[in-house]
């Protein structure tokens, strides 16, 4: 496989199939994770590695697995790396473990890790498939990073806990859960916008 | 009392979707028609309710026992998918238009942050098997209260002309943006 | 290669190599970072010690204090620089949080006044009542706690007529902060005779029964 | 439930990996078996072509093939045991043959269509007697009244014919106010043919290259009555009945008809129609044609 | 007569227009106006002008460059926005905060929906209500009254009815003072009188029925009531709670917006009677000391399911005397 | 006072022609009578081109159950039968008269005497209504004949005379009763006794004081015959409205008032049914009012059917200048008129001229919810979500909603104070809605 259609795959997913802006998949870990920018960027990697593992995994065995037991197999092999993600942090990365919560385990049903197994992986080359994961773990990454420079921005003035504007006049409420929904609205509208100019 | 208090906690004040951020894709999709946001709630709350019960079995009668609490997220899932299975075949054979109407998304419970999440939530919080059972019907209830509502909202947008920018999800994510600040009022009854 | 028939053999055996290979993986990871995982929950609590005592270089081992009406105990662990005492660190907590408990660590020293605390696990509004981490040590108006000393001054909000400038907008969560303090200083007091002057080892008040156990 | 002590001691023996192993296995195996039983007992059939059908079809549920959605459609294909004048326009032939495919039956192919609408009577041929002030919809302006100008038959301009084409094949010139098709993107689907109040549209032959000869007018008024509300509307003289040397044409109620499956695309009958009411589309433009002599009417 | 009209019947109208309603709006809150400018002074008067200049402000420039569809900042609805929004604001506000509202009413609120009549939520609540979530300090700080004062950004501040309830720090003002308004809260709630006063002109003019501020105060009455009925020790007396805070205000002016609020009488009467339950819930057993906001709010939300069951009584369903 | 118990509004009522004596019109030189109704089929013509007819003979002979026969209105001769233009620009047969002279058929009673005694059966009557071609005058021209003939297991309770005259501007119906008070009791004994009730009741709007008053006293030595006052409300005049005002009834959903035990007769149409059976007079003529705000001599003229609107309007003065809009019948329920070269038909109750500034639309904004139209609605009805979901083609949710049960009288559009055209879209949907029910029903 050339090099250039790798890029090509992985610039898919990180643009014209946004996981997040396009194809509204792993909504909840979106929201729920991006109360700042660190926290966000944390949960982009930790979902990329899944997918990027499940995705060569799943088209590993793509052809030895029957139909009929095809979600199955595939749930068993995310779960599996996602477990592994959750005990390496847990040991090596505990404060973002803390801090990412309940939605690590959750990163088993985000929608895209599923669906990326589903529509790509089990129909396309091993390699092709690692891009893939990785165009749609640095879609999902760079969308969640971005969402979460946007609150914390919004709602205390700070960027990675950069100060850019004295915290007064920070807007708490996009730090808070309306404010997620609120603030990927607007990115949603301008993602959309730029991608037809 | 308490399990009242779980209960408001759960549909009001910690709502699911609305403050949790679990449960947000069927939240999105399948919340266009109030009818089909109906049938979603009742499938989400039955499969919540029976899988926390199973989930929470197998955690303090094997995985705990055993040692093994770090295959719960796998074997969790397990379960659920399992039981989500059951549904959809079940259901497609008593009520095929509903079967029809909910589409992928019955498929999608599997992958519904929701359903594990409580799962999860019920063994953190340390509940006990009644409150667990509660609190995964009200979180359900939760889920389903914010579903229609957010779905009358959006069966009302349909009939009028938004910006064209607006339409579909951006709209969509505004008012349930506005409808989590609205809940946010339930902010204190319950801790 | 073909793809492998849907016969009810083949799904189960690949599922169960599937399952082999996951039950494989997650075996060896989890043997893996157990260690580095029960570390890393030591090393926090340490951390924790560590930031609310003054330097010391023995600790002795966790004591489990029960105060009377509380269900859970209060941790205490005594800190020494040499054999001098010189300070202990109580784990304390409030369920009177704006959304549910707050888990903190304050040092004492032998005079009992407050040497330092850091917050464990708290779950209020960002923004909010999370500004509690540093709040109560920020030297501004009458926030700072530090030197404060629970047996003399008044350790409530200004608002309750205390001596403590409440976060602003977070009443709740800085009325639960300092009640979680109080609570510590109360396991404090009672189990170290701070006050007798006792500045000496002492022994322990209430060995607690469970803890030999555990 | 619980296993008692001694066994703990025996299990923590074990490799953690075993247990793990056993552990899942056990659950998935329980899982397996219910399921199964549910499957068995909660069995429904349904057809697994209908979906592999439907994902032949073009997807764009318009309703053109008469079937609710594509579906419907495919669900058709499936049970009718000759896909006869089943016909999906927007997929047209090829998707057909394989639908056929799929399925072991026979697709009859059909010829290319596209719409034409058969009113030519712009602001310019057809004055406006008086102004329509209701809302702008062809529908509710013709169950109100015949329309701006004195003809009753012709178009409304108002674009319901627009709103119902989903390929944006349709559009009313805002010059003319009067629609026109884009042959490129009209796939036949007929919507806009069900949507026109004044029944103007007609599916014909797309012809080679896309010619296409069709009498632009739906008036059938007497001649007189048409002349004076319309320059360009068809009296129905025959003239180009009697020129046509294939018997393509018919006059009825003051009213010329082509047929299209007849018609060989001669244009003679474009020549000698007084109100160039027949129109010829996609052809080289001709030489300056000459003015007819006189027009007669027939009453 | 060029060419004579054709339409569809019917050829008369009645003359009513949406400008003609809002107007009759502004008018009703004119008495609450002047209230609060005898009581907060020169404050009020910045803040209600700075929210009406802004929200009408932002409706014409997201009219014109964002939207590029007609601009209608003269029907009158963003000023009414405008009024109410700055109605539900302390009157030392900081005027950026104030433009921050505006700007979250108007844009957020209404405009992404696509103008008057579209907005599932209450833009002059969803303004204030982003505010008191967002600042919540500056939100709940209260100038105390000062009549005709010149003091803005600079006034002594105290505690509303509401917030010494909460907070029992305070012994209560008399009733009488809570009905003329000569307590403090946000510029336009705090004279029940001047706003009743609105009130019964917009029933005069048959801008808005009575079904929903009266089935708002009813149930808060009675509700309140009954809590104060089991222990008036813990629980505030009806008066109190139909008196003070945002209750009026809110039952009269903001709960009756046409554009969230349901479309028949028996839904009003579900809307009135849930904004009612909600609001002394949250005043009761909430973080916050005043419900109406999100007890309006929440009903909004509440407000398509009312439309989508509740349907108007249809010719034909009344029984038949025989 | 008693009016009907859901929405209703009341618009200016301008009745500038009340109280103008009744003046016949001129006798047309061609006369175009319609053959096609306005409800039900066209009658087949009788006639051929150059028959000479004597008023008062039948032309045209009714087609079905629900159809009427049509007469000649004039003597003359039979130009040719054709088709006419309508008020809607489409063509109609219609049978064209040259006009000379006036002669009438000899079996009608042309004295001006009234006659009281009825003799007649009620099978009699019916027949001599049908054969008279009396349709409703009230608006829907439906034949008179056949609400007298009650479906099998239907009994009719109570008669009611439509005397409402709601619509504004209109006021030949209130004239009629000044003039022929009488007549128009008998008409209603005969149609108690054609029904066989024992009450009617004559529904009168308040703003009609004089004629109350002139009916109360004639009737008061009538047994059974009431006449009520009614406050001042559209559509009182729509049937369901008025049965609900008048009895507390209401007529369910798709079902006709003989459903409550009702008949409802318009007082033109009573009076016309005076005429056929008392004096043989088939239904050749009407009185119509011609108005407006600027109009030179509003009036109620007595015109008989096929007489060119152009030359009743010229005898009234013509129309007057900064006219934008001409609406034969009421403002709320008529329709705009393309020009006046059409005949005068049974249902043409008006002519009024609108303003130019009054005749074109407001901008349509969009529906601010304000709950007007559902509140002035007669019918219960959500016309600001019919619209909707007309816009959107949403027939399922629409039938629903029940727009087949609107009556389109127009409350709805003219309350919007969003200018909304509510109910061209909701006549929109009606028309597709009740297409789909009737291809539902034909399966
Ligand atoms: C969304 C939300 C979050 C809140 N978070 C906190 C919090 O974290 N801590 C707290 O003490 N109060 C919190 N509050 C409560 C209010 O700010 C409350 O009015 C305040 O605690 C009491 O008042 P004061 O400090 O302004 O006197 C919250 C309220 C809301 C609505
Ligand atoms: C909205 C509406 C208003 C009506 N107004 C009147 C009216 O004012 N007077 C009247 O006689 N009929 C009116 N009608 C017609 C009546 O419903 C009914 O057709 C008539 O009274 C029956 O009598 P007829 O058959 O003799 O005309 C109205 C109908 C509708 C739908
Ligand atoms: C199809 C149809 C059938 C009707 N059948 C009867 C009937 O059998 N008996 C009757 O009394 N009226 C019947 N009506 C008359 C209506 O109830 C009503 O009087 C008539 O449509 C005129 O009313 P309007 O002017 O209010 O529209 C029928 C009307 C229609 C349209
Ligand atoms: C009776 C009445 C009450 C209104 N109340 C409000 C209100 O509470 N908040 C608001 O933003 N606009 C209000 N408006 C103005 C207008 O309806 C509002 O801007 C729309 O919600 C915007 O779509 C009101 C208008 C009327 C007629
Ligand atoms: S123009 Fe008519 S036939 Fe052609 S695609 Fe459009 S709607 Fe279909
Ligand atoms: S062709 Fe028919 S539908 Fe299209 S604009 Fe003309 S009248 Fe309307
Ligand atoms: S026209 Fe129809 S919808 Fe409108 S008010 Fe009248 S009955 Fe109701
Ligand atoms: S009257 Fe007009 S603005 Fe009011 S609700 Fe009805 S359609 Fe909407
Ligand atoms: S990520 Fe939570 S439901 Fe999809």
């Amino acid at each position: 496989m050339s090099q250039n259609s790798g890029m090509k795959t992985m610039l898919n997913g990180i643009i014209k199939e946004n996981p997040v802006f396009v194809l509204l998949l792993g909504m909840c870990p979106t929201l729920g994770t991006t109360s700042s920018a660190v926290n966000g960027l944390g949960m982009g990697l930790a979902t990329t590695f899944v997918l990027i593992s499940a995705n060569v995994v799943v088209s590993l065995l793509k052809n030895i697995i029957p139909d009929k037991v095809r979600i199955p197999a595939f749930i068993v092999v995310i779960a599996t790396f996602v477990t592994l993600v959750e005990m390496v942090m847990q040991a090596y990365i505990p404060a973002l473990y803390d801090s990412l919560g309940l939605f690590i385990p959750l990163i088993v049903v985000n929608c895209i890790v599923l669906g990326r197994a589903e529509a790509f992986a089990a129909k396309n080359t091993v390699g092709k498939s690692f891009f893939d994961g990785l165009g749609m773990g640095l879609g999902f990454t760079m969308a969640l990073t971005l969402l979460g420079s946007v609150r914390e921005l919004l709602g205390t003035g700070k960027i990675f806990s950069f100060t850019i504007f004295p915290e007064n006049y920070g807007m708490l409420l996009f730090v808070l859960a309306p404010g997620a929904f609120i603030a990927l609205a607007y990115l949603i509208l301008i993602f959309n916008k730029l991608k037809k100019a | 009392m308490t399990y009242i208090l779980i209960f408001i906690s759960a549909v009001f004040v910690n709502n699911i979707v609305l403050s949790q951020f679990l449960g947000v894709c069927p939240f999105l999709g399948v919340s266009k028609k109030v009818e089909t946001a109906l049938g979603m709630a009742g499938a989400v709350a039955f499969v919540m309710t029976i899988a926390t019960i199973f989930t929470f079995i197998i955690q303090k009668s094997v995985l705990e026992p055993l040692n093994i609490t770090y295959l719960q997220t796998i074997s969790f899932i397990l379960i659920i998918a399992a039981l989500v299975q059951m549904v959809e075949i079940i259901l497609k054979k008593i009520c095929p238009a509903l079967y029809q109407a909910l589409g992928v998304f019955l498929r999608l419970i599997t992958t519904n942050c929701a359903v594990l999440g409580v799962a999860i939530m019920v063994i953190q919080k340390d509940m006990d098997l009644v409150s667990s059972v509660v609190f995964a019907i009200s979180t359900a209830i939760g889920f389903g209260l914010a579903l229609i509502l957010f779905a009358g909202i959006r069966e009302q947008l349909n009939l009028l002309n938004l910006p064209k920018a607006m339409k579909g999800i951006p709209a969509a994510l505004l008012t349930a943006g506005l409808l989590a600040m609205a809940f946010m009022g339930f902010a204190g009854i319950v801790k | 290669m073909a793809k492998i028939e849907s016969t009810f053999k083949n799904m189960v055996l690949v599922l169960t190599g599937i399952t082999i290979f996951a039950a494989v993986a997650l075996g060896s990871v989890y043997s893996l970072t157990k260690e580095p995982i029960a570390a890393s929950k030591k090393a926090k609590q340490e951390n924790a010690i560590r930031e609310v005592l003054p330097e010391y270089d023995r600790l002795d081992a966790e004591e489990l204090v029960m105060l009377e009406g509380f269900e859970e105990p209060f941790a205490m662990y005594k800190a020494y620089k040499g054999d001098v005492f010189v300070g202990a660190a109580v784990q304390s907590y409030s369920t009177n949080g704006f959304s549910g408990a707050i888990k903190v660590m304050v040092g004492f020293d032998g005079d009992g006044a407050i040497i330092n605390y850091s917050v464990l696990e708290q779950k209020e509004t960002p923004g909010l009542g999370t500004k509690m981490t540093d709040w109560f040590k920020t030297e501004k108006g009458n926030q700072d706690i530090r030197g404060m000393k629970p047996e003399e001054n008044n350790l409530t909000v200004s608002k309750d007529g205390g001596e403590v400038d409440a976060i602003t907008a977070a009443t709740i969560s800085s009325r639960a902060f300092l009640e979680s303090i109080q609570y510590a200083y109360k396991a404090y007091a009672q189990n170290y005779d701070v006050i007798s002057g006792a500045t000496e080892k002492s022994e322990k008040l209430t060995a607690n029964e469970e803890e030999d156990q555990l | 439930m619980l296993p008692d002590l001694d066994q703990i001691v025996f299990i923590k023996a074990m490799n953690v990996v075993l247990i793990s192993l056993l552990t899942l296995g056990v659950i998935g195996a329980v899982a397996a078996m219910i399921l199964f039983v549910v499957a068995k007992k909660f069995h429904v059939f349904e057809d697994p072509r209908i979906d592999e059908v439907e994902a032949a079809l073009p997807a764009a549920n318009c309703g053109g093939c008469g079937f609710p959605g594509c579906r419907g459609f495919a669900d058709a294909c499936v049970k009718s045991d000759e896909l006869g004048d089943l016909f999906c326009p927007v997929g047209g032939n090829d998707t057909m043959a394989k639908v056929a495919a799929i399925l072991g039956k026979t697709a009859v192919v059909q010829a290319q269509k596209v719409a034409v609408v058969r009113c030519d009577g712009t602001c310019e041929h057809r004055p406006r007697l008086n102004e329509y002030d209701g809302v702008k919809h062809c529908f509710i302006a013709h169950n109100l009244y015949s329309g701006e100008t004195n003809c009753s038959w012709g178009c409304l301009g108002f674009g319901d014919c627009e709103i119902s084409c989903e390929f944006d094949a349709i559009k009313v010139n805002p010059e003319t106010m009067i629609p026109e098709v884009d042959d490129a993107k009209c796939t036949a689907c007929g919507a806009c043919v069900r949507a026109c109040p004044k029944l103007l549209i007609e599916l014909r032959k797309k012809g080679p290259k896309g010619k296409r000869i069709y009498v632009g007018c739906r008036n059938e008024d007497k001649g007189h009555i048409t002349k004076k509300a319309c320059d360009v509307g068809c009296i129905g003289c025959a003239k180009c009945f009697k020129v046509c040397p294939h018997e393509a044409i018919t006059v009825a109620n003051s009213l010329a008809f082509i047929n299209d499956d007849i018609c060989k695309l001669c244009r003679k009958c474009v020549e000698v129609c007084p109100t160039n009411a027949i129109k010829e589309i996609n052809f080289p433009p001709r030489k300056p044609k000459v003015e007819p002599v006189a027009e007669t009417i027939e009453a | 007569m060029e060419k004579l009209i054709i339409s569809p019947a019917p050829h008369i109208h009645s003359g009513d227009s949406v400008s003609k309603n809002m107007t009759g709006v502004i008018i009703a809150m004119i008495p609450a106006l002047l209230a609060s400018l005898y009581f907060f002074g020169l404050g009020a008067l910045i803040v209600t002008l700075t929210a009406v200049a802004a929200c009408m402000l932002f409706e014409l420039l997201i009219q014109k460059y964002i939207l590029k569809g007609p601009v209608t900042i003269l029907d009158g609805s963003a000023a009414v926005t405008g009024i109410l929004l700055a109605f539900n604001l302390p009157s030392n506000l900081p005027i950026w905060m104030i433009i921050v509202g505006a700007l979250v009413a108007i844009g957020v609120a209404k405009m992404s929906f696509g103008g008057l009549g579209n907005n599932p939520f209450n833009p002059a609540l969803v303004g204030r209500v982003f505010l008191l979530i967002s600042f919540p300090v500056d939100m709940t700080t209260w100038p105390v009254v000062a009549p005709l004062t010149m003091n803005y950004l600079d006034a002594e501040t105290g505690a509303t009815v509401l917030g010494i309830l909460k907070e029992g720090s305070a012994s209560l003002p008399a009733i009488k003072d809570m009905v003329i308004g000569n307590i403090p809260g946000s510029i336009g709630e705090v004279s029940a009188i001047a706003l009743l006063i609105g009130l019964a002109y917009m029933l005069f003019r048959k801008i808005i029925t009575w079904h929903i501020p009266v089935s708002i105060l009813l149930t808060v009455a009675l509700f309140a009531g009954i809590l104060y009925a089991v222990d008036p020790e813990t629980y505030a007396s009806p008066l109190v709670h139909l008196f003070s805070g945002g209750l009026m205000l809110g039952a009269i002016f903001m709960a009756t917006d046409y554009v969230t609020s349901p479309m028949t009488f028996r839904g009003m009467w579900i809307y009135g009677v849930g904004i009612g339950l909600l609001t002394v819930i949250i005043r009761t057993w909430g973080a916050y000391p005043e419900g109406v906001s999100f007890a309006i709010l929440i009903m909004n939300g509440f407000t398509p399911l009312i439309n989508f069951y509740v349907k108007p009584k249809r010719f034909g369903e009344k029984p038949n005397k025989a | 006072m008693k009016t009907f118990r859901i929405g209703g509004i009341h618009p200016a009522e301008n009745k500038f022609s009340a109280g103008q004596q009744i003046k016949t019109a001129a006798l047309p030189k061609q006369a175009v009578i319609p053959l096609a109704h306005y409800i039900g089929t066209p009658s087949e013509a009788v006639v051929k081109r150059g028959d000479l007819v004597k008023v008062g003979q039948l032309i045209g002979q009714a087609n079905g159950f629900i159809s009427a026969n049509v007469h000649s209105s004039v003597s003359g001769k039979v130009s040719k039968i054709d088709v006419q233009l309508d008020a809607s620009g489409y063509k109609r047969p219609a049978v064209f008269i040259e006009v000379d002279g006036d002669d009438w058929l000899e079996t009608i009673d042309r004295s001006r005497d009234i006659k009281r005694e009825c003799a007649l059966s009620k099978e009699e009557i019916i027949e001599k209504i049908k054969s008279a071609g009396i349709v409703g005058l009230g608006g829907a021209t439906f034949p008179a004949h056949v609400k007298l003939m009650p479906p099998p297991g239907k009994k009719a309770g109570v008669l009611i005379i439509n005397a409402v005259e709601c619509e504004s501007y209109l006021t030949c119906d209130h004239q009629l009763m000044m003039e022929h008070g009488e007549e128009i009791l008998i008409g209603v004994t005969i149609l108690m006794k054609a029904l066989q009730v024992e009450r009617a009741i004559i529904g009168v709007e308040n703003n009609k004081k004089d004629a109350i008053h002139h009916l109360k006293k004639l009737a008061a030595n009538l047994k059974g015959i009431e006449v009520e006052a009614l406050k001042v409300r559209y559509p009182q005049g729509g049937e369901k409205q008025l049965i609900d005002a008048l009895i507390r009834r209401q007529v369910p959903s798709g079902k006709i008032p003989v459903e409550v035990g009702a008949v409802v007769q318009n007082v033109a149409t009573t009076y016309a049914i005076y005429e056929a059976v008392q004096k043989n007079k088939p239904m050749i003529d009407r009185v119509m009012t011609i108005t407006g705000k600027d109009a030179p001599n509003p009036g109620n003229y007595r015109v008989r059917l096929g007489t060119y609107l152009s030359s009743v309007v010229e005898e009234a003065g013509g129309v007057p200048a900064g006219t934008g809009k001409i609406v034969g019948g009421g403002p709320m329920m008529g329709r705009s008129l393309m020009n006046l070269n059409i005949p005068m038909a049974k249902g043409s109750s008006g002519v009024v001229f609108l303003r130019d500034e009054e005749s074109i639309r407001k901008p349509v904004q969009n529906c601010i919810r304000c709950t007007k139209c559902v509140t002035v609605c007669p019918m219960g009805l959500e016309p600001y979500l019919l619209m909707a979901q007309s816009e959107r083609n949403m027939w399922p949710e629409m039938e629903a909603d029940r727009v087949m049960d609107c009556i389109e009288c127009g409350s709805c559009s003219y309350t919007c104070p969003s200018n909304r055209p509510l109910l061209d879209y909701i006549r929109f949907g009606k028309s597709t809605v009740g297409g789909i029910i009737r291809s539902r029903t034909a399966k």
